[in-house]
């Protein structure tokens, strides 16, 4: 354990303590950022560049600005009731937690897996993986880049008729709005002996 | 000349010399950051004065001449200006997230600027995937124009930073989809080793530059427009478009707040340009053998300004687009432009092995043709406004 | 195609860059404390008064009509009427400005004082770099300050100044001759042995 | 007894600041609106970048989209038509200048007329060619400087805009020549003008007129094909003929939405009815036929232009009956308008006998032509909204008056 695992572990868990219990929205996703950024700083710790860089550009670059962006439409998001620390759900859901990480600290402890020598870390360069994602997982690899097109397309049916909607409410509104300032159109004089240029 | 190349290097190693052993590792990199800041801050400098007095003279004025020989001390006046203005902070702000926003900018800024290849052997931190790592933190700049807009509680921060968003993470994909292509023919993340390919001369004086093959030219072509967008420049610049919504997310900074965003966005800006130097325009290699003598950097830094100089002069040109227009733009025309590059860039490499007399031209030609098509095939979509050309009649 | 305006523009663009540093037909600008523009003849600033001679008291041409107080749109001029008189440029006795201010933060250079002024006493002048850090009483100029000679006048608007002085030496030359005809009537009256005439020769 | 002049802030209204003034509550985190759904309000001004001076656009937006907009103006109101009332009929000329500070010469052309009409004065010949020629100048001069703030509001850096006021500067040098100021000319008066045409100001002129063109090939090069330009303003803020016609909007923004509207040829005031010279007509009423409005006017000012300087005859500038001092009409009523470069300038006296006017009405045509926005900027987004005011072409200095 060195000084930097423990400064990066600390800022991870601080800030993910802080995103759960923070009262503003905006500022537990901005934690929530610094949570992916901690875990990423952990990859690097790791030599897992790759993961890591994925980690920052994923979770921090998209991730992150989706949540907020969710947090932001959500209508009255910020103005929740202060609710009291301590009330029956929190009790439930303490309980709930503790028995859940109980049994999984039980499981891993009683596992036969953890008596084992650790491997040899893998020396997993960038090249590495990008060839073992074109041979040996090709598959699993097409199955999720069509499963994101899919969601992506249905996501793009989904705003285009949104759109459409209200370009029709809104156009119909000018119209309307046009209408009633226009009474009879006057006589007006017309061009009588017209030239063209082209421009 | 070998000498004259390396100096920096060499300095380096000298300085560190004077270090006890175990302080060594720290002191390689506090030069490292000292020199990044160092370098980045004067050309921040003389790039503000420049801008300005280009702009000037694209404008038939003189510029800013009054500060120093020719006006080039008026950074300095600016700067001390900066610093010594009232940092107001509205009263209904998040004042920790509207302080943190200008940092949030400047260090992935700075992290980007540090895994550049600024010459031969100066790279200040070198990485496998190092491609994937300037793209990783200019991805999160994205939150620092959030935090700006949405802590200010101010309506035009909150627009700008919405359009903010909105058009960087637009951008990111043509931008990152671009640089594909020179993966996919280096078939390395590390920009070193992409530099490194680019080296050489094609029949003894073309230079081997990306840009100067097919693919690579529309790569590059792309990644200049998804540049101008990411760095939020003219024609592109609307998170901050001034005749719109004031200043965009920057309405309620002032003072150093602001010098530091003002600061970042030129860093970006530089990083993003180096970044297209060392993709496409062949990094710190020399343009032709005879020039070589010259030491890397001086052509690194050369090419940055040129770009740079670039984008002075498109903003001096263009007007701005508009949000709607904006993304289709980036959704119609660069995206499929993008994807059609790589299937480009896919047939250049695997017909590489075409080896008969003049299969280069015909490569060449056959490439350059399907891109040419494309482009004026995709360029008609989104330039719907070029509908039929308007005929004035004239009344006596 | 798509991009071809844009890079018509930017051919347009790069054609001033360069201009601007060959071509001072596009680099029009006049860098102000150092270089100066020639002013205009016509040019105007605020009003001046004019006088003739070396006195500006004896010889100022103003004789506090109040023509230019009443035509002032934006009612900037203040004139006391003397009690006394003094002889004008033809030696006629007329009322002179005891004071007579003109507050130049009020003044909008209209020129409409010089248009109305009968007696070319009220000119433009073209001084420019009038700024003060005192409002109310810098601004507000009095007769010594506004009081100029005719050769400043004549130096402003030379064409204005020959001719006014053309016509104001016609009427002088004219009033001299009546007034010579006038004495050598008397004098001839005089010296006529006939009787003289009960009322005193009337001074013109 | 003395009078109580501290504020007592009320406690309800919020936080009480050191200083006798009341906080307004503080805005509740998120409460601003705008993203969720919500419709945000914007008032847009009167110190925002791009309302041409200090107007206010109070707009509903919906996302970006403008789904309610209100002008607001007034800020610049200084009492002109008022202080016309208590001036004589020569000190309101000078007045005239500062209500649309870009075109002195036609405001005081259009003041002047209305002043000769109450009196019958006859202008003679020389002094029509030189309103002739200093009216289409001021048309140059306002057409060229408005573009070049229409591409500012597109955001195109001030570029265009300093070519405009570089061949500006040459035509205001002809009228600081002429007149003895850049901006306020003050130069014609009721039965002819000022001051005579100083030596050699004909062949300044046309070394002005026949350098324009050129200068207008270059502008139109770097903004009549730009994608981006053609992209902003086509179909952008579009102005039906009918709607133009009932809300009386005239000049180039009328004949932009096609109404063959101009009052040089319908009233042929002046001498215009020597000169041949054409009216260029939109047809789609957008922001973009508002531009080329401009431009292709420009051109015809300039053939306008030649022509006058051509036949330019000597003689008096002004009636000799004509009396500046003391000028005093008959009871009666007049109104004359002109085709101002922002569209029907007209000007309203009635006489009562006194120095003074017993009524003086202003017809702005930036004002009349503002009151349309509204209706042009519904259903586009607030970008638009922008350049659709910019291409009314307002001067507040005019519409506040």
């Amino acid at each position: 354990m060195n000084v930097a695992f423990i400064l990066i572990a600390g800022l991870t868990l601080g800030s993910a303590i802080a995103a759960m219990s923070l009262r503003n929205l905006v500022h537990c996703a901005l934690c929530t950022v610094i949570t992916f950024a901690g875990l990423a700083a952990m990859y690097l710790q790791l030599n897992a560049q790759f993961v890591g860089f994925a980690q920052i550009l994923v979770y921090v670059g998209a991730v992150a600005i989706l949540i907020l962006f969710a947090v932001l439409l959500t209508r009255n998001s910020e103005n929740q009731p202060n609710t009291l620390l301590a009330s029956p759900s929190w009790i439930i859901g303490i309980l709930v937690a503790i028995s859940v990480s109980g049994t999984i600290i039980y499981a891993v402890v009683k596992s036969t897996r953890l008596a084992q020598t650790l491997p040899p870390a893998p020396e997993a360069t960038v090249q590495k993986i990008g060839e073992q994602l074109m041979t040996n997982y090709v598959l699993p690899l097409e199955i999720v880049a069509l499963l994101l097109t899919a969601a992506m397309i249905g996501a793009v049916i989904i705003a285009m008729r949104d759109k459409n909607e209200k370009e029709d409410s809104g156009s119909k509104m000018i119209t309307g709005n046009a209408r009633e300032r226009v009474s009879q159109p006057s006589t007006i004089h017309h061009p009588s002996s017209s030239q063209k240029t082209t421009r | 000349m070998q000498s004259l190349d390396q100096i920096f290097v060499t300095g380096k190693q000298w300085l560190l010399a004077f270090l006890p052993e175990a302080l060594q590792p720290v002191g390689s990199i506090l030069l490292v950051i000292a020199a990044i800041f160092g370098v980045f801050a004067t050309l921040f400098a003389v790039t503000t004065i420049l801008e300005r007095k280009i702009l000037g003279r694209i404008q038939n004025r003189f510029g800013p001449n009054r500060v120093g020989p020719f006006g080039f001390f008026q950074p300095a006046a600016d700067g001390i200006k900066m610093l010594t203005k009232e940092d107001i902070v509205p009263r209904d702000a998040d004042k920790i997230i509207h302080f943190l926003a200008p940092l949030a900018l400047i260090i992935p800024v700075a992290l980007a600027l540090s895994v550049l290849p600024y010459g031969r052997n100066m790279v200040p931190v070198e990485f496998d995937a190092g491609l994937l790592f300037f793209f990783a933190v200019g991805a999160s700049t994205e939150l620092s124009v959030f935090m700006a807009g949405w802590s200010s509680r101010n309506k035009y921060s909150l627009v700008g930073a919405m359009r903010g968003i909105a058009q960087m993470i637009s951008y990111e994909v043509p931008l990152v989809l671009s640089t594909v292509t020179v993966i996919m023919i280096v078939g390395s993340l590390s920009l070193v080793k992409i530099v490194e390919a680019q080296s050489g001369f094609l029949f003894g004086f073309l230079p081997s530059w990306h840009v100067f093959t097919p693919w690579g030219f529309a790569g590059f072509f792309l990644f200049m427009i998804a540049a101008t967008a990411e760095s939020n420049r003219s024609p592109f610049d609307l998170p901050e478009a001034e005749s719109e919504i004031i200043a965009g997310y920057l309405t309620e900074y002032s003072g150093f707040k602001y010098a530091l965003f003002f600061m970042g966005e030129y860093w970006g800006m530089f990083a993003i340009s180096g970044l297209s130097v060392t993709l496409f325009l062949g990094g710190w290699n020399a343009p032709f053998p005879f020039l070589q003598f010259i030491p890397s950097y001086i052509w690194f830094f050369t090419k940055l300004v040129l770009i740079i100089f670039t984008f002075i002069w498109l903003r001096g040109t263009v007007p701005r687009l508009r949000l709607d227009q904006l993304m289709s733009f980036a959704w119609k025309f660069l995206l499929p432009l993008a994807l059609t590059n790589i299937v480009v860039a896919a047939i250049w490499f695997f017909s590489r092995a075409l080896q008969f007399p003049g299969a280069l031209g015909l490569r060449w030609i056959f490439c350059a043709a399907i891109l040419a098509v494309s482009y004026v095939w995709l360029g008609r979509g989104v330039a719907q406004a070029q509908r039929a050309k308007r005929v004035y009649q004239y009344a006596e | 195609m798509l991009g071809t305006g844009i890079i018509k523009g930017m051919v347009e663009t790069a054609r001033n860059f360069v201009g601007s540093y060959h071509d001072p037909e596009r680099l029009t600008t006049v860098q102000y404390p150092e270089e100066r523009l020639a002013p205009k003849e016509n040019g105007r600033s605020f009003p001046f008064l004019v006088f003739d001679g070396n006195d500006q008291q004896a010889g100022l041409r103003c004789v506090a009509c109040q023509i230019c107080e009443k035509e002032c749109p934006p009612q900037c001029i203040y004139i006391n009427k003397s009690k006394d008189k003094k002889p004008d440029y033809v030696g006629k006795l007329q009322f002179y400005p005891a004071t007579f201010d003109i507050d130049i933060s009020v003044c909008m250079s209209c020129q409409i004082c010089v248009e109305v002024c009968p007696f070319e006493a009220i000119k433009m002048d073209q001084v420019f770099e009038l700024s003060t850090s005192d409002r109310f009483g810098k601004l507000l100029l009095h007769k010594p300050q506004l009081a100029k000679p005719n050769e400043y006048f004549h130096q402003l608007h030379p064409t204005d100044a020959n001719e006014v002085d053309a016509r104001l030496g016609e009427e002088k030359r004219k009033a001299e001759a009546k007034a010579a005809a006038a004495a050598a009537a008397a004098a001839a009256k005089l010296a006529a042995p006939k009787p003289a005439p009960d009322e005193p020769t009337k001074a013109t | 007894m003395a009078i109580e002049t501290t504020f007592q802030p009320k406690a309800t209204l919020g936080r009480t600041a050191p200083g006798n003034y009341t906080l307004l509550p503080k805005t509740p985190a998120g409460a601003i609106g705008g993203i969720d759904g919500t419709v945000l309000e914007v008032a847009m001004g009167p110190h925002h970048p791009s309302t041409h001076g200090v107007f206010r656009m109070d707009v509903s937006l919906d996302g970006e989209t403008v789904v309610k907009l209100k002008p607001v103006f007034g800020y610049l109101h200084r009492n002109h038509e008022k202080i016309a009332e208590n001036t004589t009929y020569l000190g309101s000329v000078p007045y005239t200048d500062r209500l649309d500070y870009l075109c002195s010469m036609t405001n005081n052309w259009a003041y002047a007329l209305s002043v000769e009409r109450l009196a019958g004065l006859q202008v003679p010949e020389r002094a029509e060619y030189i309103r002739v020629i200093t009216a289409e100048l001021t048309r140059l001069v306002n057409h060229c400087s408005l573009i070049g703030f229409l591409m500012q509001d597109m955001g195109a850096m001030g570029t265009p805009l300093m070519y405009a006021f570089r061949e500006r500067e040459k035509i205001l040098d002809l009228f600081e020549s002429l007149s003895g100021s850049r901006m306020m000319c003050n130069y014609m008066r009721f039965g002819g003008c000022r001051c005579e045409l100083p030596s050699g100001w004909i062949e300044q002129a046309k070394k002005v007129v026949t350098s324009f063109p050129e200068f207008l090939d270059h502008f139109e090069a770097l903004l009549s094909e730009n994608e981006i330009l053609l992209a902003r303003t086509q179909g952008v803020g579009v102005l039906s003929k009918e709607l133009a016609i009932n809300a009386s909007i005239t000049g180039p923004m009328l004949r932009a939405s096609g109404v063959n509207y101009d009052i040089r040829k319908v009233d042929k005031y002046g001498i215009y009815d020597r000169f041949s010279f054409r009216v260029p007509l939109g047809e789609h009423g957008d922001v973009f036929d508002r531009y080329m409005m401009r431009v292709l006017e420009m051109r015809e000012s300039l053939k306008l232009l030649e022509q006058a300087l051509a036949q330019i005859p000597s003689g008096p500038i002004i009636d000799p009956k004509a009396k500046l001092r003391g000028f005093r009409q008959k009871p009666g009523e007049a109104y004359a308008r002109i085709e101002g470069p922002k569209g029907e300038l007209g000007f309203y006296l009635i006489s009562d006998g006194s120095p003074n006017p017993y009524r003086y009405r202003v017809r702005p045509p930036s004002l009349i032509n503002l009151t349309i926005l509204e209706d042009m900027c519904l259903g586009q987004t607030i970008a638009d909204a922008v350049i659709i005011l910019g291409s009314v072409d307002i001067v507040l200095g005019e519409v506040d008056r």
